[in-house]
């Protein structure tokens, strides 16, 4: 493995050494906020990051399996492609947004409008696993994938306002108590017992082995999934006439 | 190069064109034995029928014949010389050769029965018969045609147009027993009786005595004309004499070749494969003697380079306005089908597997292009898309493999169109 | 709901004299208008004509005609026909109204109140068929003091095809407009629908579109590309997002988007990574490092009331290419009332960001493209003169393959093969032949303005931009001239 | 020289064959006469099968099955290469009919003739071509 100190380089010069470096595996000691880390790769490069990334992290990638200790900032696996991202810590906003496949495991809490525009084509279903809780709008205008929240790592409520709001595919797995008041309205809510779990089951094991909890502990509390039955809600709200 | 045909029809014509599709320049010379020019077999009964209309049986002008540099010479040839290469004619011409196509067709079966020799008992072959027919006919008389084949539908239906009482035997269980399957005779049948001809099968004739035709049931009729279709023969004997080698007809190879190799053949006079029963067998047709003649002439001028693959029997006839098309041959005595009818049109399609291989088509010539094309190039076809094909026969709903097949040997690039 | 009380907008009038009841008009009219029965009797549901003039223009006779209804209402300054239909149709949907291409209200129109000098005694005109003429011009960010060469678009005549999604248009508009743009040297625009498979070959010619939708947007996609837009507005409805109806989300539609097929695309109003003009700064940042620093960054938005703010902070943000939108852009489907009364005419918008890009010094970061409602070559040359680098075109090029300007887009029914998904339908347009009429209408623009250049004595497209001086407002107010920096007629 | 039709360009308007109609029979491609007071005798004909529509139209084949099965001598290639009918001749055998691979040559029935494709021959480029909104058709060498 390749180890590099991200302190001995601006940001871009980091960005293009690494672009350039042939080597499957690189670790990066010392990150402080460098930003675009990886995006656009199309590789599958192993990244190992100590510290807190910048923003973007993994945008537009497909294909590289990205380990941060410690935190992540804004847009974390934005427009992502394909690949993996683990954050051993929190993320900022957006994280996942437009999402269209790979997974992203974080360990604590994810900020405002995660997973926002996710969606699934084919063979490509993207994944969200929150160990914490999320901030507002989680979900917004979700058109596939799988966001799961299992607020284990959290003292905070496991969503925040307008979860789910203008939701029309994929599905939102929320561990435990949840505000209801903050679920959109028109959202399928089931209550699932731990054969309901199948579906996430695999996420939730890959979780255990990234963060190291127990699938028992997690299992402890009632799921609750998140759907919507209407996978058109706009289609009424126009009319056309020959004017 | 100097080319001799022997024979002035179908064949003949193939050969000139394919004689000059490699040489331009080599004489052809073409021995007309019947001293007519060349015409077309098939029109003489258009020419009973309206001797005003179709007073030119050309099937190729004079024009063209210059054009391409034939010679056409009245006689007929009596004897071929294969040593010196030459051809001794009746008046004792001799022609010499370097390539010879011995087109010589065929002529009328006579069976050798009493009063056969008749004034009134003719042939029906050659334009010298429809003009002794024509020399004796009169409106309202009784025709009797023995025979339900092609040429004596062909004939029953100008006499009919010439306004005599025409009534068609045939010895088989039905009528046009080669063409026809039992069903479809049987609608036929009905459609001729109405359009006015009458028909009796299973009748064989036994003797012509004055004005009567005697058959081996006891059934006698009265005849004022009395027509023979009881097929044809090859012209051979002049094949055998010069020691070729023959079976029914002239044996050739896949070349048209005879057993003499500056000798060709073509036409009526050989046997070919049919390709699917794949039988060597004599099949006296139009479109295959212009072939066979075509493949021959270029084998003639050319190399070897042109294999004939055989064809399969196929007809298209019309009878006062009754259409009647149909190709291919039955493997087996027993070959499924499946038929469509409405009104009065009939298809019948015989399927040996996934392979066409016989349909018959009154009143549908439509759909009968592509059919026959199917059967001749052995295109497999599902039985279901057959099976759907005949819901509602019709060009559009002809199996699409079909069409993929046509289009693709097409093959045009649109980038490359004007 | 009960009868409706709106009358049809057109009627059909058939020749009863030159009708053959040939059938065409049957099986070329989407809609159902026309109808052969088994009588032979041929009728006409008025109600569902649109007025695209399909069966018209294929009738064989010439027996058909369509005109706006006959039947009006009273007359009445205020209550117009259309405002009251548009009200009968609301109170019978219920719905937000919808409609397609670009505004068609009677606003000024200040293209039409400029006109273009030329050059008499003291200042030669050139004849473009004698002497050279450059064409030629470079999209991109020409400061090259600070961090070396960047990354330019050449275009061999300064207009490109401009964003229409696949599946808001057929596969074979982007087939057309993608081989004209090859074969003019320009560039066309995928719209933020992704690229269809089939297109991959002329990827290297587009200016991909990355929109709050996302859609298609993958890395093969931003790197077979020629450059990469960012997609905040669109003029015909400034501020909201876009609805590609499930209807029209057909198999291949699916693929190039990358959404199951026939789910609604929704693209929401704001890229949810953009906030801000920071957001905006790293969004760009980010396409940047994603394709290497090799290809300029667009970014697009509507001409809406303090464009210059935004333009200012667009160019200050990074984007190498800032295109501007005015209100007369067309679009698949709009909100009718924000069609018709968001936004601003681009040809003011442009005048103020180009003068306001001077006075603070950054123009040369950035290349002004503008688009919107471009007519013709004269439009183009006044675009240019009042300092546009070049312009993008878009309905004046599907007028080109064969639209009819109904204004029905959003249906998915076009006649034309257009403005559909249905393969059917799509098939009407055949590429070959709109790509050969895309490239008629270009040639033939490029040769106007090489008219009207050399009528002006420039033999530069380059030497035009921004030269005010060869225009002036006709018919304008001192303020409408000051804004567009222009001299009155006769100054 | 024949006309190509593209199945993936069709429309299957049907204009080819009102069109070919009327350039025939001294009709000089005039529609309205031709469908008021004459009658319509299209040469090609629109199929509609799986793939699509097309116009189903003479190839002008080199080895013509047409011309060779022809027992009149009816059908004759003109020096361009154009296969035609000439109606002097035909009787109505339809053995060409019987033989033509693509279903082309089609009866005549009232006339007891047959129709095909001539290109347009007197005419210069084939009215179907000509007349074709999409681009569909197109003549090839």
């Amino acid at each position: 493995m390749t180890i590099i100190n991200a302190a001995d380089y601006d940001n871009y010069e980091l960005l293009q050494m690494l672009e350039k470096m042939p080597q499957p595996e690189i670790q990066i000691s010392h990150v402080n906020g460098q930003r675009y880390i990886a995006c656009g790769w199309k590789n599958n490069k192993r990244l190992i990051l100590q510290g807190t990334v910048g923003n973007n992290l993994g945008a537009f990638a497909e294909g590289p399996q990205i380990v941060v200790f410690g935190n992540g900032q804004e847009g974390v696996a934005n427009t992502m492609n394909d690949g993996q991202i683990i954050v051993h810590g929190r993320v900022g906003d957006i994280a996942g947004y437009g999402m269209r496949g790979g997974k992203l495991f974080i360990k604590e809490n994810a900020g405002y409008r995660l997973g926002i525009h996710m969606k699934a084509y084919q063979e490509k279903k993207p994944v969200i696993v929150v160990g914490g809780s999320a901030g507002a709008f989680a979900g917004e205008y979700m058109a596939g994938g799988t966001i799961i929240i299992l607020g284990m790592n959290s003292n905070q409520a496991l969503i925040g306002s307008y979860c789910g709001t203008g939701m029309y595919g994929g599905a939102i797995y929320l561990r435990g108590e949840y505000p209801s008041r903050n679920l959109a309205p028109n959202l399928k809510k089931e209550v699932l017992g731990a054969d309901g779990l199948a579906e996430i089951k695999d996420y939730l094991a890959e979780y255990v082995s990234f963060f190291g909890d127990t699938m028992e502990n997690i299992t402890s509390a009632p799921f609750t999934r998140l759907s919507v039955e209407k996978k058109r809600p706009f289609a009424h709200l126009y009319t056309g006439f020959v004017s | 190069m100097r080319y001799v045909i022997i024979g002035g029809c179908i064949a003949a014509m193939g050969a000139v064109e394919g004689i000059r599709s490699i040489d331009k320049k080599g004489s052809i010379t073409i021995l007309d034995g019947e001293q007519r020019g060349v015409y077309s077999r098939p029109l003489i009964s258009y020419y009973l029928a309206q001797p005003d209309r179709f007073k030119n049986l050309a099937y190729r002008s004079a024009e063209y014949l210059d054009h391409h540099g034939v010679d056409v010479m009245k006689g007929w040839a009596v004897q071929i010389d294969r040593s010196r290469r030459e051809v001794v004619l009746h008046d004792g011409q001799i022609i010499s050769y370097d390539r010879l196509l011995i087109a010589t067709g065929a002529a009328p079966f006579i069976p050798d029965i009493s009063g056969i020799k008749a004034p009134w008992v003719k042939t029906f072959y050659t334009i010298a018969d429809v003009e002794a027919l024509d020399s004796i006919l009169t409106k309202g008389h009784n025709a009797l045609i023995i025979g339900s084949g092609l040429i004596g539908m062909k004939a029953a239906e100008s006499l009919r147009q010439r306004g005599l009482n025409v009534s068609v035997i045939e010895k088989e269980r039905h009528i046009l027993p080669r063409i026809l399957s039992p069903e479809s005779a049987n609608m036929v049948n009905c459609l001729l009786n109405e359009a006015g001809i009458k028909t009796q099968c299973g009748e064989e004739l036994t003797a012509v005595n004055e004005n009567q035709a005697n058959f081996a049931s006891g059934l006698c009729l009265p005849v004022d004309i009395l027509v023979l279709a009881m097929g044809t023969k090859p012209h051979i004997e002049l094949a055998m004499d010069a020691g070729l080698k023959v079976n029914q007809g002239i044996m050739v190879d896949e070349y048209l070749q005879t057993s003499d190799e500056n000798i060709y053949a073509a036409g009526d006079v050989i046997e070919t494969r049919n390709i699917i029963t794949g039988t060597s067998e004599i099949m006296a047709l139009l479109p295959l003697a212009h072939r066979e003649g075509y493949l021959a002439g270029v084998n003639m001028a050319g190399s070897k380079s042109c294999a004939y693959e055989g064809g399969i029997f196929m007809n298209s006839l019309n009878i006062l306005g009754i259409s009647i098309c149909s190709a291919g041959s039955l493997p087996r005595a027993e070959t499924e089908f499946l038929v469509w009818q409405e009104d009065h049109k009939y298809l019948q399609i015989f399927l040996d597997g996934d392979f066409l291989c016989k349909y018959i088509a009154v009143n549908l010539p439509e759909v009968t292009g592509p059919l026959t094309n199917t059967i001749a190039d052995k295109i497999r076809i599902e039985k279901r898309l057959w099976q759907h094909f005949m819901t509602s026969p019709t060009l559009s709903a002809f199996p699409d493999v079909y069409w993929q097949k046509l289009r693709k040997e097409a093959n045009y690039d649109y980038n490359k169109c004007s | 709901m009960a009868h409706n009380i709106m009358m049809p907008a057109f009627k059909v009038q058939r020749d009863e004299e030159r009708c053959i009841r040939c059938g065409v008009c049957v099986r070329q009219c989407a809609n159902n208008v026309h109808n052969l029965d088994e009588d032979g009797w041929m009728w006409v549901q008025d109600d569902k004509c649109v007025a695209c003039h399909r069966c018209a223009v294929l009738c064989p006779t010439r027996a058909l005609n369509i005109i706006e209804y006959p039947l009006d209402f009273r007359g009445n300054q205020h209550w117009t026909p259309a405002s009251i239909r548009e009200i009968y149709a609301q109170a019978q949907s219920g719905g937000v109204l919808l409609s397609g291409m670009g505004n068609p209200r009677t606003y000024k129109n200040y293209f039409d109140h400029l006109l273009i000098n030329a050059s008499q005694v003291t200042n030669p005109s050139i004849d473009p068929l004698r002497e050279p003429m450059e064409m030629t011009t470079y999209l991109g960010n020409k400061n090259h003091h600070s961090c070396g060469e960047k990354p330019q678009l050449k275009l061999d005549i300064p207009l490109m095809f401009s964003a229409m999604s696949f599946g808001s248009v057929s596969i074979n508009v982007h087939k057309s407009l993608a081989v004209a743009a090859k074969s003019l040297g320009t560039f066309w625009n995928t719209g933020e629908g992704g690229l269809h498979p089939d297109l991959l070959d002329f990827g290297r010619g587009a200016i991909v579109q990355v929109a709050s939708g996302r859609f298609g947007v993958h890395p093969d996609y931003l790197d077979n590309s020629a450059a990469v837009e960012i997609k905040i507005g669109q003029g015909a409805k400034p501020g909201i997002g876009g609805h590609l109806p499930g209807e029209k989300v057909s198999q291949d539609v699916s693929l190039a988007r990358m959404i199951p097929a026939w789910s609604d695309a929704i693209s929401p109003a704001p890229h949810h990574d953009i906030y801000s003009i920071e957001d905006l700064a790293q969004l760009i940042e980010t396409l940047k490092v994603a394709t290497r620093f090799e290809k300029p960054i667009a970014v697009k938005v509507a001409a809406v009331h303090n464009i210059t703010a935004i333009a200012s902070g667009v160019v200050r943000a990074g984007a190498d290419i800032l295109v501007i939108d005015g209100f007369r852009g067309g679009t698949g489907a709009a909100p009718m009332r924000i069609r018709d009364n968001v936004g601003i005419p681009v040809e003011m918008a442009l005048a103020q960001v180009d003068s306001r890009l001077r006075d603070e010094g950054i123009r040369s970061q950035t290349s002004l493209v503008i688009s919107g409602g471009i007519r013709n070559s004269a439009d183009v040359m006044k675009a240019i003169a009042l300092g546009a680098d070049a312009v993008y075109i878009a309905t004046a090029a599907l007028i080109a393959l064969g639209c009819h300007m109904c204004q029905m887009c959003f249906t998915g029914l076009c006649n034309w093969g257009i403005a559909t998904t249905r393969p059917d339908l799509t098939k009407r347009l055949n590429p070959h032949l709109g790509s050969e009429r895309a490239i008629n209408l270009l040639a033939a623009w490029k040769h106007e303005m090489m008219e009207m250049m050399g009528g002006m004595g420039i033999n530069a497209i380059e030497s035009l931009r921004g030269n005010r001086l060869m225009l002036r407002g006709i018919g304008l107010s001192k303020e409408e001239l000051g804004l567009l920096g222009v001299k009155g007629v006769g100054e | 020289m024949k006309v190509v039709a593209w199945t993936e360009y069709c429309l299957g308007c049907g204009l080819c064959e009102i069109y070919c109609a009327a350039q025939h029979d001294g009709y000089n491609g005039n529609v309205l006469k031709i469908f008021k007071k004459g009658r319509p005798m299209h040469r090609s004909r629109l199929l509609k099968a799986e793939q699509g529509t097309w116009l189903n139209t003479c190839m002008h084949c080199t080895h013509a099955p047409c011309i060779n099965g022809c027992i009149s001598g009816a059908i004759k290639r003109d020096p361009n290469g154009i296969v035609y009918v000439d109606y002097e001749r035909c009787v109505g055998c339809y053995s060409c009919v019987m033989l033509c691979p693509h279903g082309h040559v089609r009866p005549w029935s009232e006339r007891h003739q047959v129709l095909k494709c001539d290109l347009c021959r007197d005419t210069g480029l084939p009215s179907c071509v000509a007349n074709c909104p999409n681009g569909a058709l197109q003549l090839v060498d």
